[in-house]
């Protein structure tokens, strides 16, 4: 029974990790093609990657995208998951439920959509639009986490505060603010995630020219076919991995799981 | 200067629930005043709005003579001790006793001093550091209840505050709640569904039932004189025997109880504390009965007899009585005095 | 104070919803333009998509990739989850942190890798692969949810069978398995969405003439621009409130918020 | 037949723990057993080890003289009462206490008839197609006995069964859980932190502590002569008075109590339940002492007195006794007879 179990958990945990290890095993072989095992290990496709010119800014690019989108999103998710919860709203259950089943609405209909707006008014493409883009596409996932901790929150400490003189304005401040930090965290990491690693909503609104780093990759893969790409997607694991250790540093991977 | 004074005060929650209904209550300065009721019967709604966090519906609240009806709870300058005892998972022990002087923008050496002085009032020195989810349970209510007290309030409202303690601390913290109200002189307005922590550790009494006042008064005259069959019937193990009164007796199923006083004749319940049923040999007594069960309670023995009509009556007896008499199946004689039995309203 | 937060809660949904109130409006306009407010409501875009042969081809490729991915991700993700909660395997909790990231790994790796192993194997682009690379990327969110409930599973409740005469195997028919079901359906929910709405790992994925839906709009994107792509995307927004609809039906919203 | 015998029962936890060390038990068939002890002491442990839930790391379980250390709960056939109930919600209250009987592929008439008998011993008739869910705390807990005793087990194991429901609830169980134990016949083993259950309900009890047995005996035995001071504080409320043994005398703060017989001189701790120690006018008893706190508990009083050297002593009193003797501040003489004070073994 256990051996069973153990294999079945291996199984799809190795099927699982196998694009993972294709691409690593790409990006350190020495060779411009896919080698089981890799023909010797080479930091060849890193260098090329981070001496690009064209892979750097887009790499620069998705990095301030990612920020600027934490930026924006953390602030609104976590007020409106405020709102939503904290408001006597008619509807307020049925809102609720649609801004924690955030997947429901395809990212790729978002990115449509604003590059229809783009158009019709006039703007065009620009960044500014690409970043409206990514926040519409990670706020529900901070309001998932933020949603979550708020409905576990204990109303009875605000309570404690008000009864021992805070006003309701020092009562968030000192008490609400600081325990719902862990989801506000948890959900900003996703929303950085989502927005580096976004494809189809930046496919329709970057600017040539000035692409995000999965379009610079898609972009190169269409004439270019070598470890450059592996190499790029590796850095993009490992900022990956590196921030969900951030998590376990700051709020716990336990506590993280459960949001 | 600090009694409250509720007048008609009424709350109705969404959906047409009277929780209070026209409550009118008169608490004495430094009085220990408990709401005792069952779950659902409005008394924490009752606390929760002389503390200000629910809004009264109609009626006011006074305190120490100043209407607090629809002031917000941070200038009522209560303290309130909670149930889950509330206290900030983020913050050290000293942080959490000094929250209230901190809103009060009182100087940090004074601060300090004050801290120092609750928690060595309640018994903590020394974990000022800790956070409090590494206390126990005791330790964390004595927490709250430092950090509630710690802002000098005049009126203190507890809502359960033992309720998650097991036996053994629920006492000692019982006598330490009452030494400490005795010690500042502040008035106490305490919550709870447990009768004998009412009966144990206040003046006076409300029993509420559904919103209202069922009875009020010591604890002695409410456990010796229940007025209703609900407040007989919730403070302590009672029996209630129904039966028919004809003067100073009460007729039941071919034996009669004496009463303590006349009543009209009639259909009748009387309540009995099982500790006044005396238990002697078969015929000796009002009436005989069969033992059903005994149980061992250490300091006596609760018997369960059925009285000849089928009803089941409870008996406290000493433990010293004739083991004969507390065998299961064994028939033994009840008896009591004629003041013991207390005539029920009609409820 | 109310009043802010009725606001911030309305702007905020306002922008998440914008998208989809740009491809409603543009969905129904008779004209091949984006108005507002539309000239009029007509369904010619509808009759296009539905009577267009790629298109159709498409939707049931997608509904077909969609089912095929709901049950082997369905399967795979709860036997795993059992598998991971169940046994005392060394650094379980760590795998379970890792499955509970779904959205740590890129899915445009996914679809890289298996592009590359199925040039460098010599099989080429074929259906197979592409429902391996939709398996791989539906089964993390089926474990979210499993896991989830598995977690707040309470194991007496698999004692008192085994105590009353059932074998494991019974125990786990008669009483796991039916109280872990809301957990796999929402989790298979999800599968389906990810499956149906899936843009990167198709895209490197599907075989010329044999595309998925989202792929085919972004081809048809590229030489037409018309209504007839915000027809199809209205399909799939309807499709998923219609699922959605579904987990209201079976398990309850609020249940499913929680997972 | 179905006695359960342990023989150097132990269960290590990972990390090394003895959670139950070398254990020895016999219990009788028929008998009322009560495991008893604070959380943590193994109590639980050692039900699980018999139920078939934990395998025991050394030592044998038999059952009824048959050796059941390594066979699966399944096929050990014992009842089991969880404490949480363990009711599977998906299920109504039939099926549910019909589980068992499926699994033993019972034909269906005969399930139906042996769930009904089931459910009327439990009495609980005519909510057989409810789910547990719409069911109370404590309907909840009859439909976990009767699902637990319809599969007409020889051993009924219960994890603290009452310790959710509310005192009055707890009580009336009680007396039903004892009535239902005599007519069935089975031999119950009982897991309780609560002494004055256990008290009450068991023929003997294990009193229980890390992982050992602390004492073992007869509920009154228990209560009259603890043997250790564990087990003297654990069951009632018990002063602890230590002094200087000296014949038939313990010297304390120059006072002296008599002691039942006769010690060799030298330090020494006496147990003595408050209802022992008699009050009375100062200057009349053993000693005099000085009311603290004195709690109303309806048919009693419970004081709190400081003896001379500043130890607190509790006192349990007729609620008859003189009012000038219960106020705090007041002075009064304590006695007690001789046999009342318990030794106890150095701890």
């Amino acid at each position: 029974m256990r051996a069973a179990f153990l294999s079945v958990c291996g199984l799809v945990l190795a099927f699982l990790l196998l694009p993972v290890l294709i691409v690593l095993c790409f990006a350190v072989n020495p060779d411009p093609f896919l080698a089981f095992p890799p023909s010797g290990v080479s930091t060849r496709w890193f260098v090329k990657f981070v001496t690009s010119r064209d892979f750097m800014a887009a790499f620069g690019l998705s990095l301030t995208l990612g920020v600027a989108t934490v930026l924006i999103a953390g602030t609104m998710g976590t007020l409106a998951s405020l709102a939503l919860l904290r408001s006597s709203l008619p509807g307020r259950r049925a809102l609720t439920g649609l801004f924690l089943s955030p997947i429901v609405l395809p990212t790729i209909l978002t990115g449509f959509a604003l590059f229809q707006l783009a158009m019709v008014s006039g703007v065009g493409r620009n960044p500014w639009i690409l970043l409206a883009g990514h926040v519409v596409v990670a706020t529900p996932y901070v309001m998932r986490t933020v949603l979550a901790v708020l409905a576990n929150f204990d109303r009875s400490l605000e309570e404690a505060a008000r009864g021992l003189g805070a006003t309701p304005a020092q009562a968030f401040r000192e008490v609400t603010l600081p325990l719902i930090r862990p989801g506000v965290i948890a959900g900003c990491l996703f929303a950085f995630i989502v927005s580096f690693d976004q494809f189809p909503v930046s496919l329709f609104l970057v600017s040539p020219g000035n692409e995000t780093l999965p379009i610079a990759m898609f972009n190169y893969l269409r004439f270019d076919f070598d470890g450059t790409i592996a190499a790029a997607s590796t850095v993009s694991i490992l900022l990956a991995v590196a921030l969900v250790l951030g998590i376990e540093r700051t709020i716990g991977l336990q506590e993280y799981a459960k949001l | 200067m600090a009694g409250v004074v509720l007048s008609g005060v009424t709350k109705v929650f969404p959906g047409g629930t009277r929780a209070v209904d026209a409550i009118d209550l008169s608490i004495g300065e430094g009085e220990f005043f408990s709401l005792l009721g069952p779950s659902g019967c409005g008394k924490t709604t009752t606390l929760r709005m002389v503390a200000g966090f629910e809004a009264p519906d109609a009626g006011t609240i006074l305190v120490g003579g100043q209407d607090m009806t629809s002031l917000p709870p941070e200038r009522r300058g209560m303290g309130m001790v909670f149930q889950n005892y509330a206290l900030f998972p983020h913050r050290t022990v000293a942080e959490n006793v000094a929250f209230g002087l901190k809103m009060r923008s009182v100087p940090r050496e004074d601060q300090a001093k004050r801290v120092r002085n609750a928690l060595a009032m309640v018994r903590l020195q020394g974990l000022e550091e800790r956070r409090p989810s590494q206390l126990s349970g005791g330790q964390q209510q004595r927490v709250a209840l430092a950090r509630a007290i710690v802002i000098d309030p005049t009126v203190l409202l507890c809502d359960e505050p033992l309720g998650a303690l097991d036996k053994k601390l629920r006492q000692a913290m019982q006598f330490e709640l009452k030494a400490l109200h005795r010690r500042l002189g502040l008035t106490l307005v305490y919550v709870t569904h447990d009768q004998e922590e009412a009966l144990t550790m206040s003046d006076r009494i409300a029993v509420m039932r559904a919103g209202r006042i069922a009875q009020l008064g010591a604890p002695r005259e409410i456990y010796d004189r229940p007025t209703s069959r609900f407040v007989a019937d919730f403070i302590g193990d009672t029996n209630i025997l129904e039966g028919t009164a004809s003067g100073h007796m009460l007729h039941l199923d071919g034996w009669a109880s004496p009463l303590p006083q006349a009543l009209p004749p009639g259909p009748c319940a009387i309540a009995l504390r099982p500790e006044r049923v005396r238990l002697g040999a078969p015929g000796a007594g009002l009436v005989d009965a069969t033992v059903e069960e005994a149980n061992f309670l250490g300091d006596a023995v609760l018997l369960k007899l059925l009285l000849p009509g089928g009803t089941a009556i409870l008996a406290r007896a000493p433990r010293e009585t004739d083991a004969a008499l507390l065998a299961p199946g064994a028939a033994a004689s009840l008896a009591w005095r004629a003041e013991d039995p207390v005539p029920l309203e009609a409820a």
